[in-house]
């Protein structure tokens, strides 16, 4: 499965999902840059975390304009899978990917801390492998992750099954205190209603060896490279 | 010509930051505030030949990038209107 | 446009921080007065802050050489071979006044500084620490600072893309008018792809990068001219402004140009911008440089060439680039959105020449403007030092509760758990952090090695004020200490002097004497060091903080797998006591918190021993013995117990016996280098007693892990009692509840 | 009473916020900006008797905490001021 790792200007986990993608799963990865259009090789787009255009108007404000998100739109037309992680995240929502979008956090600080995540849809490209209820351990850090949706867009997101992880605690209890940033309903992840477009606040990069202190973000990836197999439709490539 | 764009967190939606900013307002006595919010001003100044067809510029600019509709929403002021009030130091 | 410049007078050198000595001096190397903007590159060059007048002496007396040290001082940081064709490159920096003035700027400025440091040399940098000194967080205005500070430091660290792994933060009212903001740096090259900030080659073009040039940061002493029309003075902004994203961009594109071989010298314009770099360049590479500044991209209309060569604008840098390699800089900068402009060329003949449209406005040589005065003026200690020496700690009563004392010292601001802190830090970026803050020092692996390095810094400013060689000696003990605990061997030293006004013989004594200690300590450890910053005139209306040397240490650990940290992993483990039970309570962090006094003798320092408890340390670490090591620092003994019980995820209790021939605060409470706690699963007890036999150093069991209290015996009395949620609440709460 | 503060950054210090969406809208096609700077508006209302005691209490907001007198200046209005102006959506 070829994946491909979109660089923007202030972009800095790029070289992190590079990493894990080449050296820990052992798949064919690029990097992409913010210009390119052309993503017919690619399987998978990763929108990586960091900083793109330094966030100065809105974290993900500007590249959610740029050509390489737009080219997006029909890559997931024809069937793509994308992975936005915390500025990717945010990037996909401010592009319209994604419904809602992402606030400064409730704190009004920055967070880097370890987040427990309660599995809650299985039925995605990224979930495919695990089971509802579970928890997986990963780290955030950001400073807008509240996650917002106006009531009728949450119902639609409920309807649909667009929610995907959940802050929770380590025993799976979905808490006012387990939330680390004061997303709505404790919100880490959403999907687009195909389940093909995944956005999620969380660093499944950083949580992929396990002298990292989790292996749980592998679980996505292994997912989709399981779902993508299964289904078959990139095997021909 | 200039114009004055202000962007601000759309009613209902809970302004923490205002919310933070009122509380420390109230710690140094100003106990007085009702109500408190925190937006972001753009000033804006642009090469175009007619107000008009500047504004329309600058509101779609604001609908293409400066207010995320999900959150936000807009105004539009031109620098004219504001001529006459001053600035604080 | 711009008006004439001012006639250069004594006056006006006087005014601009120049003696009338100085002064002399130019005039008679230049044969002439110098011009306006000479002026003002002396003025700058010659500041105690580029030209480390009062300290260059002092600092020749550090051990700087080594055969892993592949850079010493004098560049724009160190570097030390860690193997496999692998350099790490680091340094520390302050930024204390710009902090005090605009905390979130001025912290903020202080990280991009010290990153640039970092990548000018050819590294990518990969961690960050923060030192910090403020004064009591009872003082609201103190808590807006600390706030200020770490979301300056967060701003910028994580925007940039760069981990913040460790630091420390201590309050003292010393500290209150001139807090301290120390950042260090640490990169990653390839041994033989450093890069070095001098201007080779006569003819290659000069490249001036990043960031426009504005009237930020125009030194405030040049500035302070009496020729300066007032509003205009007032319009001058001297706060500069960072740009995380910007800097994150200049990374890319100078590692890229680098990479294409395009680069032949680089240099951060920091201090005294664009006149630092046009005369450092050359004069380290004996060549000489002419610039046209009209070139220079400015972000200001009608600046002056005075202005434009010592505007402190952040995010830029000189570059001189290889003649014919024009297209190739270019071409890399447009890439990511930056100027790249030449403005000149290296040349010969030695001197700096700087035109305006053509016009020479400053010819001069650069061996002059790079050879400021060296002064080693006579030295006094402080006439309160006898005092303070002769107060003996053990006069004071004993608490009445030792558990509510220990209690008590866990919950103070400087020993309580720093997560509120670093929990606003991005740790992980880059992937390689092994260890996160929280532990004595931080871990990062060296990806494509099976090694990894491990950084701490520490420093102890009433230690210093007691006794600045013993306590210098002991902030590189210490430092190098924490890196052993993790199971690295110590490799490279980076120092921050913190001081306050070198006019004074009472400060320049306790720098001098700082400097020694920190030399001693040094060689006994055979830790060079690469590099360093010094921080001078850190006072406020003639209070000067406590001198305040900071330590940085790298350290290698051969094998990443094999690492510890400092808390306690589980029931039943046997917790050992190395080194010497020297300690005291002179200049304690108990002493302040309980009873408000600093005084007191500090614990002896034998070096030899140090250097032995540090390699026992390690060697069990390394044999995978240990499953946990922590160093004993402030609040002493007990407190680093209950730090081994309570700081790990899941608290573990202990019991153990202490010392029982001195008096419960000393033992409990007394501070002291030399000692290191380690918890033994029983499996290993006689491997490790046989590893602690061959290494010769003082130690014995104290305890053994389980329970969920602390409990803590002289001989066959107990003194502590504990449960463990209550050391926790108290150490977790103990910063963090002032910041509420 | 209802007050507008807008929080801008002084003369001649780098507005990074404000470079980076000029940037941005000339990459969007909005090349005929030719300044813009990006400030805070804060939107306080309070319960005070006489407009001019509102204002002078305002002021000392400004100066306590809401602007910073090293990077920033400030500009005072009043609500009454702008109300013709309408907000778009
Ligand atoms: N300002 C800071 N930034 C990042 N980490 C910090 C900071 N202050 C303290 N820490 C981390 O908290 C832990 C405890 O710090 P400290 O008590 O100073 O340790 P020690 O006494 O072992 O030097 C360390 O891991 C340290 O790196
Ligand atoms: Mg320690």
């Amino acid at each position: 499965m070829r994946f491909g790792v979109v660089v923007f200007p202030g972009t800095w986990s790029d070289c992190d999902f590079h990493y894990v993608i080449s050296e820990v799963l052992h798949q064919p990865v690029k990097y992409v840059w913010h210009r390119e259009r052309d993503l017919d090789d690619l399987d998978c787009v990763v929108l990586p975390g960091g900083f793109s255009y330094g966030d100065y108007l809105r974290a993900g404000a500007v590249a959610g304009r740029s050509p390489v998100v737009d080219a997006l739109r029909d890559f997931v037309a024809r069937g793509g899978h994308v992975l936005g992680s915390c500025n990717g995240f945010q990037i996909l929502c401010e592009a319209g990917l994604l419904p809602g979008a992402l606030m400064r956090n409730e704190c009004l600080q920055y967070r880097c801390q370890s987040t427990h995540l309660v599995v809650e849809n299985v039925e995605t490209a990224f979930t495919r492998g695990l089971r509802p209820g579970q928890v997986l351990t990963m780290p955030i850090s950001h400073g807008e992750g509240k996650y917002h949706a106006d009531p009728e867009a949450l119902r639609t997101l409920k309807a649909r099954r667009q929610i995907v992880f959940r802050y929770g605690e380590a025993d799976g209890r979905v808490t006012r205190t387990a939330n680390p940033n004061g997303s709505l309903e404790n919100i880490a992840g959403i999907v687009n209603p195909e389940g093909t477009v995944l956005g999620l606040m969380p660093h499944p990069e950083r949580a992929a060896e396990a002298a990292m202190g989790s292996t749980d973000g592998l679980l996505l990836f292994q997912s989709l490279l399981g779902s993508l197999v299964e289904d078959g439709s990139f095997l021909k490539r | 010509m200039k114009f004055r764009v202000l962007v601000r967190l759309k009613p209902g939606i809970l302004d923490v930051q205002g919310a933070a900013v009122r509380k420390a307002l109230a710690g140094l006595g100003f106990t007085e505030v009702s109500d408190l919010r925190v937006g972001k001003v753009i000033e804006i100044e642009l090469d175009t030949a007619t107000a008009d067809a500047a504004r329309a510029r600058v509101g779609e600019m604001c609908r293409q990038l400066l207010a995320n509709p999900v959150l936000e929403d807009y105004t539009i002021e031109m620098a004219d209107d504001l001529a006459r009030r001053g600035a604080v130091r | 446009m711009t008006e004439a410049p001012p006639k250069v007078t004594l006056d006006l050198a006087r005014d601009s921080g120049l003696t009338a000595e100085e002064y002399d001096r130019i005039t008679s190397r230049l044969g002439r007065e110098p011009t306006y903007a000479e002026l003002g590159l002396f003025a700058a060059l010659w500041s105690e802050h580029c030209a480390y007048k009062h300290s260059r002496a002092y600092l020749s007396r550090l051990p700087t050489e080594g055969p892993r040290v592949l850079q010493g001082p004098g560049e724009n940081a160190g570097a030390i071979d860690i193997g496999d064709g692998w350099a790490v490159v680091f340094k520390i920096e302050s930024h204390n006044h710009p902090s005090f003035i605009e905390p979130f700027q001025g912290a903020a400025t202080g990280v991009g500084g010290i990153l640039r440091d970092i990548f000018t040399m050819g590294a990518r940098p990969i961690a960050l620490l923060d030192s910090l000194r403020f004064g009591e967080l009872d003082d609201p205005k103190t808590r807006r600072l600390v706030e200020g500070v770490v979301s300056g430091i967060s701003w910028y660290g994580n925007c940039f893309g760069c981990p913040t792994v460790g630091g420390e933060v201590a309050f003292a009212p010393e500290y209150a008018g001139n807090p301290l903001v120390n950042v260090m740096c640490v990169g990653l090259v390839r041994a033989d792809q450093i890069f070095r900030a001098r201007a080779e080659g006569v003819g290659n073009p000069v490249f001036y990068v990043g960031n426009k040039t504005g009237r930020d940061g125009i030194h405030g002493a040049t500035m302070a001219s009496a020729t300066f029309d007032e509003s205009a003075a007032e319009r001058r902004p001297t706060v500069q402004v960072g740009d995380p994203f910007t800097e994150k961009l200049l990374l890319e594109a100078c590692l890229e140009a680098m990479k294409a071989g395009a680069v032949v010298g680089i240099q951060d314009m920091g201090a005294a911008g664009l006149a630092c770099c046009t005369s450092e360049m050359p004069a380290r590479a004996g060549t000489g440089m002419d610039v046209e500044l009209s070139r220079v991209p400015q972000r200001e209309v009608g600046m002056t060439p005075y202005e434009i060569l010592l505007s402190e604008s952040q995010e830029r840098m000189l570059l001189v680039a290889g003649r014919g390699r024009e297209d190739d800089v270019r071409r890399i900068f447009a890439k990511w959105e930056l100027d790249a402009v030449e403005i000149g060329r290296v040349t010969a003949g030695g001197a700096l020449t700087a035109r305006l449209s053509g016009e020479v406005v400053a010819h001069v040589p650069v061996s002059l403007l790079a050879d400021a005065p060296k002064y080693t003026k006579p030295t006094a200690p402080p006439g309160w030092l006898a005092e303070r020496l002769a107060f003996d700690p053990l006069t004071l009563p004993e608490p009445p509760d030792y558990g509510e004392a220990l209690l008590a010292l866990c919950a103070s601001p400087s020993i309580g758990s720093k997560e509120w802190v670093f929990r606003q830090y991005d740790q992980q970026v880059g992937i390689n952090t092994l260890v996160l803050p929280g532990s004595d020092a931080a871990v990062l692996r060296v990806k494509g090695t099976p090694r990894a390095l491990a950084v701490s810094t520490d420093g102890n400013g009433r230690h210093v004020f007691l006794d600045p060689r013993r306590g210098a000696a002991m902030a590189v003990c210490e430092a190098a200490r924490n890196v052993s605990c993790s199971g690295a061997t110590p490799v490279g030293v980076t120092d921050c002097m913190n001081f306050g006004s070198p006019e004074r013989p009472e400060i320049r004594w306790q720098f001098a004497q700082a400097i020694d200690g920190i030399a001693e300590a040094c060689r006994a450890l055979e830790i060079p060091v690469v590099g360093g910053n010094v921080s001078f005139y850190n006072e406020t209306s003639g209070q000067a903080i406590l001198p305040t040397p900071i330590i940085g240490v790298v350290g290698v650990l051969e094998d990443a797998g094999r690492r510890a940290t400092q808390w306690f992993k589980g029931a039943g483990h046997r917790v050992a006591l190395l080194g010497l039970e020297h300690a005291s309570l002179g200049g304690s962090e108990y002493l302040w918190r309980a009873h408000r006094r600093l005084g007191g003798r500090l614990a002896p320092l034998d070096l030899e021993a140090e250097r032995k408890v540090q390699a026992a340390v390690r060697a069990a670490v390394s044999a995978g013995l240990v499953t946990a090591a922590h160093d004993c620092s402030e609040g002493g003994l007990a407190v680093a117990l209950a730090e081994g019980c309570v700081t790990g995820r899941e608290p573990v209790g202990l019991e153990a016996a202490l010392d029982a021939s001195g008096r419960g605060d000393h033992v409990l409470f007394g501070e002291g280098p030399s000692r290191v706690i380690v918890a033994v699963e029983p499996p290993r007890v006689r491997e490790f007693e046989a590893l602690m036999a061959e290494s010769a150093i003082p130690w014995r069991w104290i305890g053994t892990t389980g329970g969920d209290r602390l409990v803590l015996r002289l001989g066959t009395k107990t003194i502590v009692d504990v449960a463990l949620d209550r050391i926790e609440r108290a150490w977790r709460s103990g910063f963090e509840r002032h910041m509420a």
